[in-house]
C-alpha cells in the first residue's frame, strides 16, 4: 500500500476533527448567543470538509448546506427575535450536567473498546449490507451514485419518512409562529433606499444563478453529489435573498403562503403517489420496476439505459427522478415556510415598535 | 386474534397491501389537510383517514392471526437490503390499538378543537395529528431499526408543536413542548447512537437480521452499550423512570385531543420498541437477564411507588392523570422484565388496558373543559352533577385505573401479580400490590371531589359536552367495560403477542 | 498501533458529543441549549461516517477501474488489498451510513427550526428565554390567579 | 510538465490560504468596523482567486475547471456585495471609522445614524429617499 497518500488522509482527517473539538469547546466556553451560532455554523463548515475527507461527499454537501446554510440563518432570525443578552453562568449548574456527561462519555468509551478499526475494511460494518449495495447497484438500479441509489430506491422508504419529517416540521413552525394577529399586519421591507442599489443588482443577478444551480444539483443528483434536499435548500434560498433584499412583503406578493404550505403537501404527495403507482402496477409500495404497467415496460428496448439484461432500470431511473422531485418541492417549500415564520415575526415587531 | 379470522375485513388485494396502507393512508391524509379549504373540511379529511387506517389495520390484524408473521419487502428488495415491514402478533396489537384510538380522537376533535384551537389553525392541526397517526403506526410495524427512527421523528416534530399550541388555554405549555423538544431528541439521538453500535457490531439495520448475527456475536461491548442506549433513548420517549421529567407538563399543557392521544399511544408505542429490542433483537443471555433484572425491574418498581405518590400530592388532575401514566408505565415493565410467557403478556395486557383508560380519562377531562376552565381538583368539585354523563364516563376509566372488579384495568392488574408470583418474583408482586394501593388514593380523591361534592358557591356552571364528544368518549370507556367483561379479544392478542416474542406456545 | 490511533476518530466524536450534552444541558439559555443539542446530533452524524470510512476507499459513486480516475485510485493502493476489497477493481467507502446520515441532519434541522419557534413564542409569553426566570413568572402568575374555575364565576 | 503545473497551482493554493488567514488577523486586529470588512473582504476575494486559480492548474482543463471558474464568478459577485452590505448596515447603525481624516458631517444623512435607534434606519432610510 502506498502509505504515504494514506497516512497524509489520515493526518488530514486528525488535524479537521481537532479543529472541530476546538471549535466545539469555543462553543461552550462563549458567553455571546451570536458568537456561539457563528462558531455552530463554521463547525458544521469544517465537518463538511471532514466528510470530504471521508468521502461523504454527499453528507458533506448537505451538512453545507443545511449545517452552515439554513440552520444557521434560522438560528440568526431566532436571536433576532428574542434579543437576549449574553448568556449568565452559574458554576453550580454546571456540575449535574458534568456528571451526566463523563457517564454518558464513559459508556461510550466502554463502548468504542468493542469496535473494529478506523477504516477497517472488513468490518462488519463495510464487509455485510454496506458492500452489497456497492455490488448489486450497478445491477438493480443502475445509477452510478451509489448513495442516491440507496436512498432513493433500496432505503426510499426512509427518505419517504424525512421528507415528512420536513413537512411536519413546516407544519410545526407554521403552527408556532404562522398565526395570529401581528402577522396579519404587512411587513415593512427589510432593507430598501438609496443605499442598496448595489445588494438590489446584485440579488438580481444572483437569485436566477441559484435557481439554476439548485436545478443542476436536482437533476446531477444519480451522477455526483446532489438529491432533492440539497437542491431544495438551495432553491428556497432563492426567495429568502429576495426577501432579505426587496423585503417581506413583496415576496409574499409573489409567492402568497398558501401557495408555499400546498406545494410542500404536494411534495409529499408526488413521492407517496410514486408508491401507490407501483402497488397499482402489482408491485410493492416504492417498488419502482412496476412503477410503468407491464405492457409499456415491455416495449422498452433492452439496453436504454442501464445494462441491456435489466430492462427494468427505466422504471428505477424515472421512479427515482419523481421522488427526487417530490423532495425538492416539500424541502424547499417547508425551509421557504420557517423563513415566513420568523421573519415574518421579526418584521412584525419592528413596525410595532415604531 | 382467532376472532379476526372469521371476519371477511378486505378483498385479498388490498388484504396484501394492507401493512403499507395503514402508514400511508394517514400521510396522505395529512397533505390532503393542509390542501383542504377550511377547518371543517380538514376535520372530515381526518376522520375517513382514521377510520381507513382503523380498516386496514383490522386487515392486518387478520392477516397475522392467519398467517403469522407477515413481512413485507418495500421497494421490492430482499431483507436486509431493503426495508422490510416485519408484524408480528406485537405489532400488529398495537397498530389496531393506535389506530383506535386514532379514530376516536379524529372524531372527537370535531368538537373539542373548538374551545381550545383557533379556527385557522385547524387545517395544519389535523395534518400534523394525522402525521402523528402515522409516525406512531410505521414505529410498531417496521422491521428496520434505523427505520423506526425516522418514525420516532415523524411522530415527534409534529407532536412538539401540537403540545405547544395548548398555550392558548395554558401558557406554560410552551415551556413544557420546549422541555419536550430537548428530552424528546436527546432520546431519539441517543437511540440513533444506540443503533450506530448495534450496525458496528452486526453490519446490518433489520432487526430480524440483527437478532441473528447478534447470537452469534458472544460478549461485545460496543453491541451492549448499544442496547443500553437504545434504552434509554426510548426511555426516555416512554417516560421511564427516571426519565419522565418532560411528560407532566407536556400531558398537563396539550390541548386535549393531543393529550389524549399521546397519553393513549406515544409512550405505548415507544416501550413497544423497547419490548422488541430487549426480547426480541438481542439475544438471551446473560447480559439482557441481567439487564432485565438489576436496571430495568428496579427503575420500573422505583417508578410505580415514587410516582404513586407524586400523583397523590398532585394539585392540577391533568398532573395527577399524568404522573399517573408514569407510575402505569413501571407496571408494564415489572411485567416485561419478567421475561416469562405469562409476564410479558400481562406487560401488555396492561399496556393495552392503560391506553384505553387514560384515553377515556384525558378526553373526559376534555370534556369537561368544552364548557368550563378546570384546572385543580378542587375546580371539580360536584361537576357530576353539571356534566353526568361524562363524568360518569371519567368514573369507568378511573374505576378501570383503580383495578374495581369488572374492569379491565382489574384483570390487568390481577394477571400481572399473578404472572409475578408465578415467575416467582415475590418483590415485584408486593410491589404492584402497593401501587395498585397508592392508586386507589389519587383516584379516589378524583372521584371524591367530582361525585361526592358541591359546587363552590358561585362558580361558573359546567354544561355537558356536545354529542360529538360523547359518543367518542362512550366508546372509549365502554371498551374498558366491555372488556372487563369478556376478555378474549384483549387476552388472545396479548398471549399471541407474548408467544411471538418469548418463543412459547400461546 | 495503540488504541489511541486506531479509534482515534471515534475518540475525537465522543468528546465531541459530550461537549454537545455539556452545552445543552449546562444552561438556562434556550437558544443555547438548542446550539448544543445541534452540536450533540451533528456529533452523531461524523460517529456514523466514521464507521463507514474504508482506508484507501473513494466516494461511492461507481467508477471504472480503467479510467484515469480509476487508475490513479489503484495506483495508491496494494493490488492484493483492492482484489481483496475493492469492487470491479475500485475500493469504495461504505454508502450505507451516509445515506442515514443525510437523513439524520435533515432531521436535525427540522428539529431546530421547531424548537426556535417554541423558543420564539416563548419569549412573547413569558418575556424572557432564561429557564429560572420563566419559572420565577410562572411561580408568580400561579400565585396570582387562584382556582381557575372559582374565579371565572366571581 | 504536469509536475511543474501542480507545483505551481499547490504553491498558488498556499499562498491564498495564508492571505485569507492573514485577512483573519486583520479582522481581529484591526480597530474599527470598516477597515475590519475592509480586511476580510479584499483578502476573501483575492484569497479564493488565487485557491481557484491554483485548483484549476492542479486539475488541468477538465470539467472541473469550468466549475472552478463558476465558483470564481459567485465568489467575485457576493463578497464585495456582502462587504458593501455590511458596510452599508454599520453606517446605519452609527458607527464612525476610528482612523483616517473622514468624519461625519452633521448632514441629513448622518443625522439618520443615531446609535440610539438603529432599527428605524432602514426604514428612515426609505422616506428620506428622493
Amino acid at each position: 500500500m502506498n502509505d504515504i497518500a494514506l497516512q497524509a488522509s489520515f493526518a488530514l482527517n486528525v488535524a479537521l476533527l481537532l479543529m472541530l473539538v476546538i471549535v466545539g469547546i469555543a462553543i461552550a466556553r462563549s458567553r455571546s448567543l451570536l458568537a456561539s451560532i457563528l462558531l455552530l455554523g463554521i463547525y458544521s463548515l469544517v465537518s463538511a470538509a471532514w466528510l470530504v475527507v471521508m468521502d461523504a461527499a454527499d453528507v458533506a454537501f448537505t451538512e453545507a448546506v443545511v449545517g452552515a446554510g439554513i440552520s444557521t440563518v434560522v438560528l440568526l432570525g431566532a436571536i433576532l427575535l428574542v434579543r437576549a443578552g449574553p448568556v449568565r453562568h452559574d458554576w453550580r449548574m454546571t456540575i449535574p450536567p458534568a456528571l451526566l456527561v463523563l457517564g454518558v462519555g464513559g459508556l461510550l468509551i466502554y463502548a468504542v473498546t468493542g469496535l473494529p478499526e478506523f477504516g477497517d475494511p472488513a468490518s462488519p460494518a463495510n464487509a455485510h449490507v454496506g458492500r452489497s449495495y456497492l455490488i448489486e447497484t450497478p445491477k438493480e438500479i443502475g445509477v452510478p451514485n451509489v448513495v442516491t441509489a440507496v436512498l432513493s430506491s433500496y432505503r426510499g422508504f426512509d427518505t419517504l419518512g424525512e421528507t415528512v419529517v420536513v413537512f411536519a416540521a413546516g407544519i410545526g413552525v407554521a403552527l408556532m409562529l404562522g398565526f395570529g394577529p401581528r402577522s396579519a399586519l404587512s411587513p415593512p421591507p427589510v432593507a430598501t433606499g438609496d443605499h442598496h442599489v448595489v445588494l438590489r443588482v446584485t440579488a438580481k443577478l444572483l437569485i436566477p444563478l441559484i435557481m439554476l444551480y439548485a436545478f443542476y444539483v436536482q437533476f446531477h443528483g444519480d451522477l455526483g453529489a446532489g438529491g432533492g434536499f440539497q437542491a431544495g435548500v438551495i432553491l428556497a434560498v432563492a426567495p429568502i435573498l429576495h426577501a432579505l433584499v426587496f423585503g417581506l412583503r413583496e415576496t409574499i406578493e409573489a409567492i402568497p403562503v398558501h401557495a408555499v404550505r400546498s406545494v410542500a403537501a404536494l411534495g409529499v404527495l408526488l413521492f407517496a403517489g410514486v408508491g401507490l403507482v407501483c402497488i397499482l402496477n402489482g408491485g410493492d409500495f416504492l417498488d419502482y420496476d412496476y412503477l410503468f404497467p407491464p405492457s409499456v415496460e415491455a416495449m422498452i428496448p433492452p439496453g436504454l439505459m442501464g445494462d441491456p439484461d435489466h430492462a427494468h432500470h427505466w422504471g428505477q431511473h424515472f421512479g427515482i427522478f419523481f421522488i427526487e422531485l417530490g423532495v425538492l418541492f416539500t424541502v424547499s417549500a417547508t425551509m421557504v415556510t420557517i423563513f415566513y415564520g420568523f421573519a415574518g415575526r421579526a418584521a412584525d415587531e419592528q413596525e410595532a415598535a415604531s | 386474534m382467532i376472532l379476526f379470522e372469521a371476519i371477511y375485513v378486505a378483498p385479498p388485494a388490498l388484504t396484501a397491501q394492507a401493512p403499507i396502507l395503514v402508514i400511508a393512508g394517514p400521510l396522505i391524509g395529512a397533505c390532503a389537510a393542509v390542501l383542504s379549504p377550511g377547518a371543517r373540511t380538514a376535520w372530515m379529511i381526518s376522520v375517513l383517514t382514521a377510520a381507513f387506517t382503523l380498516w386496514m389495520s383490522v386487515a392486518v390484524a387478520g392477516e397475522v392471526a392467519r398467517a403469522g408473521v407477515i413481512d413485507y419487502a418495500l421497494g421490492g428488495f430482499a431483507q436486509p437490503m431493503g426495508i422490510a415491514l416485519r408484524i408480528d402478533a406485537l405489532g400488529a396489537t398495537m397498530a389496531l390499538l393506535i389506530a383506535s384510538v386514532g379514530l376516536l380522537g379524529a372524531l372527537y376533535s370535531g368538537h373539542a378543537l373548538v374551545s381550545e384551537v383557533k379556527p385557522e389553525k385547524h387545517t395544519l392541526f389535523q395534518s400534523g395529528y394525522l402525521l402523528c397517526l402515522a409516525g406512531f403506526i410505521g414505529l410498531v410495524l417496521t422491521g428496520d431499526a434505523f427505520n423506526a427512527f425516522v418514525f420516532l421523528e415523524v411522530s415527534s416534530i409534529g407532536t412538539y408543536a401540537l403540545v405547544g399550541v395548548g398555550e392558548a388555554r395554558d401558557k406554560r405549555a410552551l415551556p413544557a413542548a420546549f422541555n419536550y423538544l430537548i428530552f424528546g431528541t436527546v432520546g431519539a439521538t441517543f437511540y440513533v447512537l444506540g443503533i450506530g453500535f448495534l450496525y458496528a457490531a452486526t453490519g446490518t439495520l433489520n432487526m430480524a437480521d440483527m437478532a441473528m448475527r447478534l447470537a452469534t456475536l458472544g460478549d461485545n461491548t460496543a453491541a451492549q452499550a448499544g442496547l443500553a442506549f437504545v434504552v434509554a433513548g426510548l426511555g426516555i420517549k416512554a417516560a421511564m423512570f427516571p426519565l419522565h421529567g418532560w411528560l407532566p407538563g407536556a400531558y398537563a399543557g396539550a390541548p386535549s385531543l393531543v393529550s389524549v392521544f399521546l397519553a393513549a399511544t406515544a409512550t405505548k408505542a415507544a416501550i413497544y420498541l423497547i419490548i422488541r429490542f430487549v426480547l426480541d433483537v438481542f439475544p438471551e443471555g446473560e447480559f439482557g437477564a441481567i439487564f432485565l433484572r438489576w436496571i430495568l425491574a428496579p427503575l420500573a418498581a422505583t417508578a410505580v411507588i415514587v410516582c404513586s405518590v407524586q400523583a397523590i400530592f398532585a394539585k392540577e388532575v391533568r398532573r395527577i392523570l399524568a404522573f399517573s401514566s408514569v407510575a402505569q408505565v413501571g407496571f408494564i415493565m415489572l411485567g416485561v422484565s419478567l421475561a416469562t410467557a405469562a409476564g410479558v403478556s400481562a406487560g401488555v395486557y396492561y399496556l393495552i388496558a392503560h391506553a384505553l383508560l387514560k384515553g377515556a380519562l384525558f378526553m373526559a377531562v376534555g370534556a369537561f373543559a368544552v364548557s368550563v376552565r378546570a384546572r385543580t381538583v378542587d375546580d371539580f368539585a360536584g361537576i357530576a352533577c353539571e356534566a353526568p354523563w361524562s363524568a360518569a364516563a371519567f368514573g369507568v376509566g378511573a374505576a378501570s385505573l383503580a383495578g374495581v372488579p369488572m374492569t379491565m384495568g382489574f384483570l390487568a392488574k390481577w394477571t400481572l401479580i399473578s404472572a409475578a408470583l408465578e415467575a416467582g418474583a415475590v418483590w415485584i408482586a408486593v410491589t404492584l400490590a402497593i401501587g395498585s394501593l397508592l392508586t386507589l388514593i389519587y383516584v379516589w380523591r378524583m372521584l371524591e371531589a367530582i361525585f361526592f361534592r358541591m359546587p363552590a358557591a358561585g362558580a361558573e356552571r359546567a354544561r355537558e359536552a356536545p354529542v360529538g364528544v360523547l359518543v367518542p368518549l362512550f366508546i372509549l370507556a365502554g371498551l374498558s367495560l366491555l372488556f372487563g367483561v369478556t376478555s378474549t379479544l384483549p387476552a388472545s392478542m396479548a398471549d399471541a403477542s407474548a408467544a411471538a416474542l418469548t418463543g412459547a406456545a400461546p | 498501533m495503540s488504541m489511541a490511533v486506531t479509534h482515534f476518530n471515534y475518540i475525537a466524536v465522543i468528546v465531541l458529543m459530550m461537549i454537545g450534552l455539556y452545552v445543552l444541558f449546562a444552561t438556562g439559555n434556550l437558544i443555547k441549549r438548542m446550539v448544543g443539542l445541534a452540536l450533540f446530533q451533528t456529533s452523531t452524524a461524523l460517529f456514523y461516517i466514521s464507521l463507514g470510512k474504508v482506508s484507501g476507499g473513494t466516494a461511492a459513486i461507481t467508477i471504472y477501474a480503467d479510467s484515469p480516475e480509476g487508475r490513479a485510485l489503484a495506483a495508491t493502493l496494494d493490488p492484493a488489498y483492492v482484489d481483496q476489497f475493492g469492487i470491479n477493481g475500485v475500493v469504495y467507502s461504505n454508502p450505507l451510513p451516509h445515506v442515514l446520515i443525510l437523513t439524520a441532519i435533515v432531521v436535525g434541522v427540522a428539529t431546530l427550526s421547531v424548537g426556535l419557534s417554541i423558543v420564539v413564542r416563548i419569549r412573547e409569553a413569558y418575556g424572557t428565554v432564561e429557564t429560572d426566570e420563566i419559572e420565577a413568572v410562572a411561580r408568580v402568575e400561579a400565585a396570582q390567579s387562584g382556582p381557575a374555575r372559582s374565579e371565572a364565576g366571581a | 510538465m504536469v509536475d511543474v503545473l501542480h507545483l505551481i497551482g499547490g504553491v498558488l493554493v498556499v499562498a491564498g490560504t495564508l492571505l485569507t488567514l492573514l485577512g483573519g488577523v486583520g479582522v481581529m486586529r484591526f480597530p474599527d468596523v470598516y477597515t475590519r470588512i475592509h480586511a476580510a473582504s479584499l483578502t476573501d476575494t483575492g484569497g479564493a482567486t488565487l485557491v481557484l486559480i491554483g485548483l484549476g492548474l492542479i486539475s488541468g482543463l477538465t470539467l472541473e475547471t469550468l466549475k472552478l471558474g463558476f465558483v470564481w464568478v459567485f465568489v467575485m459577485l457576493t463578497t464585495p456585495a456582502a462587504a458593501n452590505a455590511l458596510a452599508n448596515a454599520a453606517f446605519s447603525a452609527g458607527h464612525t471609522p476610528r482612523i483616517g481624516t473622514f468624519q461625519i458631517t452633521k448632514s441629513a444623512d448622518a443625522s439618520q445614524a443615531k446609535p440610539e435607534t438603529p432599527r428605524t434606519a432602514s426604514g428612515d432610510g426609505k422616506s428620506g429617499a428622493p
